[in-house]
């Protein structure tokens, strides 16, 4: 599943970049993740919650910074994650591309490729899907709003 | 001819046991201290397996086994080639492919073990279009495919993943193009279809004191199932003893081991009987589906309207593994029937089977001719169209003869497509008026061979008077032992009751079992001959016992007398009481039919639909099925294929869709994976155009495969006639004749 | 299935207070249509199940001041076949008529259904478009809610895990009222809605113009959609093709679908254009009448 | 978490006009249970989700789906099985006009199929082909195409139950 979202953010590019580059920001605006530990520089160990109605999911798992690329402003982040009591998982690949809009004003596209996998990939796809992007969204939400309000 | 038994419409012969509940599927199989098997299945389309952890499953209460590859023998597995590991060893090739399986007292206790199996992997690139895995930076799923056992030689590829290329042609394409003065060229795809069986696979294995693997197993070629199990773990075959099971709908799907090999490696290990269902889940994310197919067509046409050279080029999508493919060529037969109902004297053919990271392809219902009719026919009015002929006039022209050469090399006799398509038009409202707008009509048409293949049986006359016959072939649902019974009763003749059919697959130790339409012709016909022969035995013991010559006996009201007088007369069972112990009153037989006959069987449909232009929704108003038949030997039994096959055929062309995205089947129940239920029936009116000559027993003809064909096609062309819109891809569902609709009133403004 | 602990009580406050104590480690359990797929796809893992199966008395269909009471443990079946709600609420007959299967609609009850909230349902869209309210109950007293906020997102209502849905109230209908849902299908005749649209539509007697009307959507979001913009267009408004065409439209810009087997979310949201228009011309119809 | 005591219960139950009281798992489910616990594998499972109609049995003589419901939910019931629709060894009507008019072919959809039919002529000896349809609407049959099962129901009809 590919999802993407842009969003413009009253900030200027740099301060957006060096946001995105600590992972506690970005655990910040990530709605649903529980926690969320350094394990060495680059790779991080969480816990993130979703829930779709009556079933809940809780993914345990890593995330790491694959590519910090400050020349071309785009970085790319890998999570792998697995939900032990369900039998699913969920593999994502999120990418973050800045454009510069002004002194003040950035573009953020985040792209993300996930797939989950085992019982909860089976079955609720569709409505995967939609709470997938709806997170992505927020996640936008979130960075514009955080960077916005400082 | 008059019969008395051939043409009466008798019920099954498994009736009583199947209305009743007392009818044993392979799930109903229930062995004291049986334990039950479940697979652990990839998650990912392509990956290498970097190490496997069972040991917190093994260490749940209640589980008794947990195997992976590596507790396994090295072996392939495959109905003709084998490129299919019994379980995954070192990577994985499709979502869904099995990696570890547990063995528990109780289904769910296993399921509960395999969320507790650590797997981890390293992921692969993927291909998932046939055509991208024939390019040459694709990724090589199988590097040494031309090492596998029974990989045929003959059809080996130079592009990648191409596991099977067959070429069939008649005349001189080349010099057939430079004949036509027009030149047409359209490509059409098609998509995965399940063979929507009700019951889904299971098997049962049991390895007695002695190492021998008892296996229940649906399967209808089960004496082929013996062959393959005994080779995939490594048995000599009489060590494995196949029972008999009723199979619960097959359509070509039910002919591999799926998990029996795991059963056995499971009981072996445990001791204990082993039995394994699959989930309809399972069905549709690793069952066997139907190829989808892209077919590339290109016909040259005089300016007579005569097609002169024909040339296709037919790419199947096999998936995974081409483990599911039970003919030699491992690819897929119908796709030598691209060429349609016409006979085109220039015609090349070109099949490829492409192996790609997607659920692996199986034989489904006339594997190959509803993909390939679907663009033949297709094509056919497209061409008409662009000529300026009318459709039903331009195949007229070109129609099939006695004598013409179908590419596959047959030379047809007694060719009745004329008049099977004039019956079809003639009982349709073709060329009246239509009671609504966006009411269209379409025509499509196909033939069907029946298959060669090997039969056995034996036949034999009991203490009790009954001839028995005993088949390897088990029941399907086909209704092939009432059929058996029926040419048995006729050729006798005998009262039916007085004849039986058992399957015991166990007493043979080879047979090509159900399939290709083959039954009635290949075993009935040795049925047939072996009815005369034992009769013959019958009737010298009873002129022994009657004190006479054998020319003096006559059987009159199933009793034996001598000619002129009736004063001694010797029931059968008086008969097998005097001849008891006599080896000549048990016969049994092999019979191999190498070619396929030279009569076809032809059919025609007609469909009149009506289109909902706001949102696309097709509503057939009428079928009209039409096919030639010799003599029908069981009109329940016959009409049953017909109506089936057409219902069938109707949700491949419109409703059913095994749907991937990027290897991932997201229709994975029977509430997404919709079949065709009774409210969806259209009316629908069979004309049978009849004439005894048929290759079968009786001159019967085969119609097991036929009506599902050319449905798919006529609906296609049906939609065109409503509403001008032509589609190049199946299914044709609402959404896409809206889209389609709206894509032509934009382009039109 | 994963194990759990099942526990039948035998009265409603047995149920409650199991439910007040267990919380959300407890799941309810009535027809089981929805919940036991879950269980058995593992999707759902809880520790207990509360049965409501021997409860008496919240599965009778009443009428009481014209207002229509479905006891949660109804049937579909029972509601379908009942001569009380086909006399005074056909519509509602129509609709749970449609639901799945025969033999589904034996076991599935009405409070199950609210509860379990699968926003491609047939039921809430007309229910909603009726006015239909919520009867809840738990340890702590009762409360009604209305339908139109009942549902909150995919599977998710204002249902507290203490909770339970005990009825469904349906008021009468004003006079020179008629109601339709249609139900589009076009795969097979048991499937899920790609789209299912309620339209409640009264008439002004004399004018013959619409005095109120009730829009609702289904299968096109994460819940039942009642589409407002749409309904105050055709307030006060006689129906023409046009102002259809008009409604339609503004039903299409409310709906989030998710494209599945059932169709893409662009097709679903056309389609929500087109079986507006259609279920309003059936309701006026009936209006009519 | 609750001990593995408490996860089973005993159920009391009449199949087939036969009582019986057994201890079940919670999580069995009914189809499992009448196939497994009591050996009655005439009731087959097909899709798991309620769809295809194969475990078609009749609680309280109305048509549900077996394996949509848990065992625990049968206790205190009725249940009608396949096996219970033929008395004393001889077909009922609905049976032998299966038979005769060719209403499976398979058989794997039959054991749903016939029960079905039976709570459906019970209700209604004369149905018309519209009412056939609704009630047999969640009973797939991949092998007929339906035509014939249609036509074994109405050869069926106009009485009431041999039984």
């Amino acid at each position: 599943m590919n999802f993407s979202q842009t969003c413009s953010i009253s900030a200027g590019r740099q301060k957006v970049w060096d946001f995105l580059m600590d992972m506690e920001n970005v655990s910040q605006c990530l709605p649903g993740v529980e926690s969320m530990e350094k394990l060495e520089e680059d790779l991080y160990q969480g816990v993130y919650k979703i829930k779709v109605g009556p079933i809940a999911l809780k993914f345990q798992g890593t995330l790491k910074f694959e590519v910090r690329d400050e020349q071309q402003w785009h970085a790319e982040m890998r999570a792998e994650a697995k939900d032990r009591r369900l039998g699913g998982g969920v593999r994502a690949l999120l990418e973050v591309d800045l454009t510069e809009q002004g002194p003040d004003q950035t573009e953020m596209r985040v792209s993300l490729e996930s797939h989950v996998l085992g019982k909860v990939g089976e079955f609720g796809q569709p409505v995967m899907r939609k709470k997938t992007d709806a997170i992505l969204q927020e996640f936008a939400r979130q960075v514009s709003e955080k960077l916005a309000g400082e | 001819m008059t019969y008395t038994v051939v043409g009466k419409p008798l019920g099954q012969v498994e009736g009583p046991a199947k209305v009743t509940g007392a009818a044993t599927f392979t799930a109903d199989v229930i062995l004291p201290e049986m334990i039950w098997g479940k697979v652990l299945r990839s998650p990912l389309p392509h990956a290498r397996i970097v190490s496997i952890d069972t040991k917190a499953a093994e260490q749940m209460p209640g589980v008794l086994a947990v195997l992976t590859a590596r507790d396994l023998p090295d072996t392939l597995t495959g109905r003709v080639v084998y490129d299919t590991p019994v379980l995954a060893r070192d990577q994985v090739r499709f979502i869904g492919e099995k990696v570890a399986v547990v063995a528990a007292e109780d289904p769910d206790v296993a399921e509960d073990a395999l969320a507790l199996i650590e797997v981890e992997y390293q992921e692969l690139p993927a291909v998932f279009d046939a055509e991208e895995a024939m390019n040459p930076d694709a990724p090589l799923l199988h590097p040494d495919y031309r090492s596998y056992p029974h990989a045929p030689e003959k059809f080996f590829s130079e592009l990648p993943n191409v596991h099977s290329h067959v070429t069939w042609q008649v005349g001189d394409i080349q010099e057939g193009f430079a004949q036509a003065q027009q030149v047409f060229e359209y490509t059409f795809t098609t998509h995965s279809q399940h063979q929507g069986f009700i019951e889904p696979h299971a098997s049962v294995v049991s390895v007695d004191s002695e190492g021998r693997a008892h296996l229940w197993i649906s399967n209808k070629m089960p004496v082929r199932a013996q062959k393959l199990l005994a080779d995939a773990v490594e048995l000599p075959q009489e060590q494995v003893v196949v029972h008999p099971v009723c199979i619960g709908g097959d359509f070509g799907g039910k002919g591999s081991l799926m998990d029996a090999p795991l059963c056995y490696h499971l009981s072996k290990r445990t001791g204990r009987p082993v039995k394994m269902v699959m989930t309809y889940t399972e069905e549709l994310m690793a069952g066997n589906p139907r190829h989808p197919a892209t077919i590339s067509l290109r016909t040259g046409v005089t300016d007579q309207g005569k097609v002169v050279a024909f040339q296709a080029r037919v790419v199947f999508d096999s998936g995974a593994y081409a483990g599911f493919k039970p003919v030699p060529i491992v690819n897929i037969p119908g796709a030598n029937s691209a060429a349609g109902v016409y006979g085109t004297p220039h015609v090349k053919i070109d099949a490829y089977s492409v192996y790609t990271n997607c659920v692996p392809s199986g034989h489904v219902r006339a594997p190959g001719d509803p993909q390939v009719t679907f663009a033949v026919e297709s094509s056919m009015e497209l061409i008409a169209e662009a000529m300026g002929i009318d459709p039903l006039e331009f195949r007229k022209r070109n129609l099939v003869q006695d004598g013409d050469l179908l590419p596959d090399g047959h030379r047809l006799e007694h060719v009745r497509i004329r008049q099977t398509l004039e019956a079809a038009i003639e009982s349709s409202n073709w060329g009246k008026p239509k009671a609504h707008p966006h009411v269209g009509r379409g025509v499509a048409a196909s033939y069907r061979h029946i298959g060669a293949g090997e039969a056995n049986a034996e036949i034999r006359l009991e203490s009790d008077g009954t001839v028995k016959v005993i088949t390897p072939v088990p029941d399907t649902g086909t209704g092939a032992h009432t059929v058996l019974q029926q040419v048995v009763a006729e050729t006798w003749p005998l009262p039916v009751e007085q004849v039986q059919v058992e399957a015991r697959p166990e007493l043979f130790e080879t047979d090509s079992g159900a399939g290709a339409s083959r039954v009635t012709y290949v075993v009935g016909q040795l049925v047939k001959e072996m009815t005369e022969e034992l009769r013959a035995s019958v009737c010298r013991v009873a002129a022994t016992a009657l004190e006479c010559q054998a020319e003096e006996v006559v059987f009159e009201d199933g009793h034996y007398t001598v000619k002129g007088s009736s004063d001694r007369t010797l029931t059968l069972a008086q008969v097998a009481e005097a001849g008891s112990g006599k080896p000549e009153l048990s016969i049994r037989k092999t019979q191999v039919n190498r070619d396929n006959p030279q009569v076809t069987t032809f059919t025609a449909q007609v469909v009149e639909l009506e289109v909902d232009p706001e949102t696309g929704q097709i509503k057939i108003l009428e079928v009209v099925t039409s096919h030639d038949v010799g003599t029908i030997i069981n009109p329940i039994g016959h009409r049953g294929q017909i109506d089936g096959g057409l219902i069938q055929g109707i949700g491949f062309g419109m409703i059913e869709e095994v749907v991937m995205e990027e290897g991932q089947v997201s229709t994975l129940h029977l509430g997404d994976y919709k079949l065709p239920n009774i409210k969806d029936i259209p009316p629908l009116k069979t004309v049978l155009v009849q004439e005894e000559i048929g290759p079968a027993p009786f001159q019967s003809k085969a119609i097991g495969e036929s009506s599902i064909t050319p449905i798919a096609a006529a609906i296609a062309n049906a939609v065109y006639d409503a509403v001008g819109v032509r589609f190049y891809n199946l299914p044709i569902t609402a959404e896409k004749v809206y889209r389609a609709l709206r894509e032509r009133d934009s382009n039109g403004e | 299935m994963h194990n759990f602990e099942y526990r039948e009580p035998d009265t409603l406050e047995e149920v409650l207070a199991l439910l007040g104590e267990l919380g959300e480690e407890a799941k309810i359990v009535a027809g089981g249509t929805a919940l036991v797929i879950m269980l058995n796809q593992r999707l759902l893992v809880p520790s207990h199940l509360i049965s409501l199966r021997k409860l008496r008395d919240i599965d009778q269909i009443e009428s009481s001041d014209g207002t229509l009471q479905l006891g949660a443990l109804a049937t579909l079946r029972a509601v379908e076949t009942s001569p009380l709600v086909k006399e005074q609420s056909p519509v509602l007959a129509e609709t749970y008529a449609q639901v799945a299967t025969l033999r589904l609609r034996n076991m599935a009850t009405v409070g199950g259904s609210l509860a379990h909230a699968d926003p491609n349902q047939d039921p809430p869209v007309t229910l909603m478009a009726l006015d239909a309210r919520v009867g809840l109950a738990s340890a702590n007293g009762s409360r009604e809610v209305a339908l139109d906020e009942f549902f909150i997102d995919y599977y998710e209502t204002v249902v507290r895990p203490d909770e339970l849905v005990t009825r469904v109230m349906v008021p009468r209908a004003a006079p020179h009222t008629g109601s339709a849902y249609l139900k589009f299908l076009p795969r097979t005749s048991e499937d899920y809605a790609t789209v299912g649209v309620a339209a409640r539509v009264s008439l002004e007697p004399d004018s013959g113009v619409c005095q109120d009307c009730r829009l609702v959507l289904g299968g096109v979001g994460a819940t039942p959609l009642r589409a407002r913009d749409a309904e105050d267009l055709l307030k006060g408004q006689k129906s023409t093709p046009e102002l259809l065409e008009a409604v339609g439209a503004a039903a299409r810009q409310l709906t989030d679908p998710v494209g599945d087997s059932r169709g893409s979310a662009q097709y679903k949201r056309a389609m929500t254009g087109v079986f507006v228009g259609r279920a309003i011309d059936q309701a006026w119809e009936r209006a009519l009448a | 978490m609750a001990s593995e005591k408490t996860m089973t219960r005993t159920i009391r139950l009449r199949v087939n006009g036969k009582e019986h009281s057994l201890e079940v798992p919670s999580r069995r489910l009914l189809v499992d249970c009448l196939r497994y616990d009591l050996g009655l594998t005439g009731t087959k499972e097909g899709c798991s989700v309620g769809v295809c109609g194969a475990c078609t049995v009749l609680m309280d003589g109305q048509p549900i789906s077996s394996c949509l419901a848990l065992a625990v939910f049968a206790d205190g019931k009725e249940i009608v099985t396949v096996e219970g629709i033929a008395r004393e060894g001889k077909l009922d009507r609905v049976q032998q006009s299966f038979i005769d008019h060719g209403g499976f072919q398979c058989g794997s959809c039959t054991p749903g199929m016939v029960v079905t039919a039976r709570a459906l002529l019970d209700a209604n000896p004369n149905p018309s082909q519209d009412e056939i349809k609704e009630w047999m609407l969640g009973n797939l049959c991949r092998c007929t195409g339906y035509y014939q099962i249609i036509e074994s129901i109405q050869g069926a009809a106009g009485e009431a139950s041999d039984a």
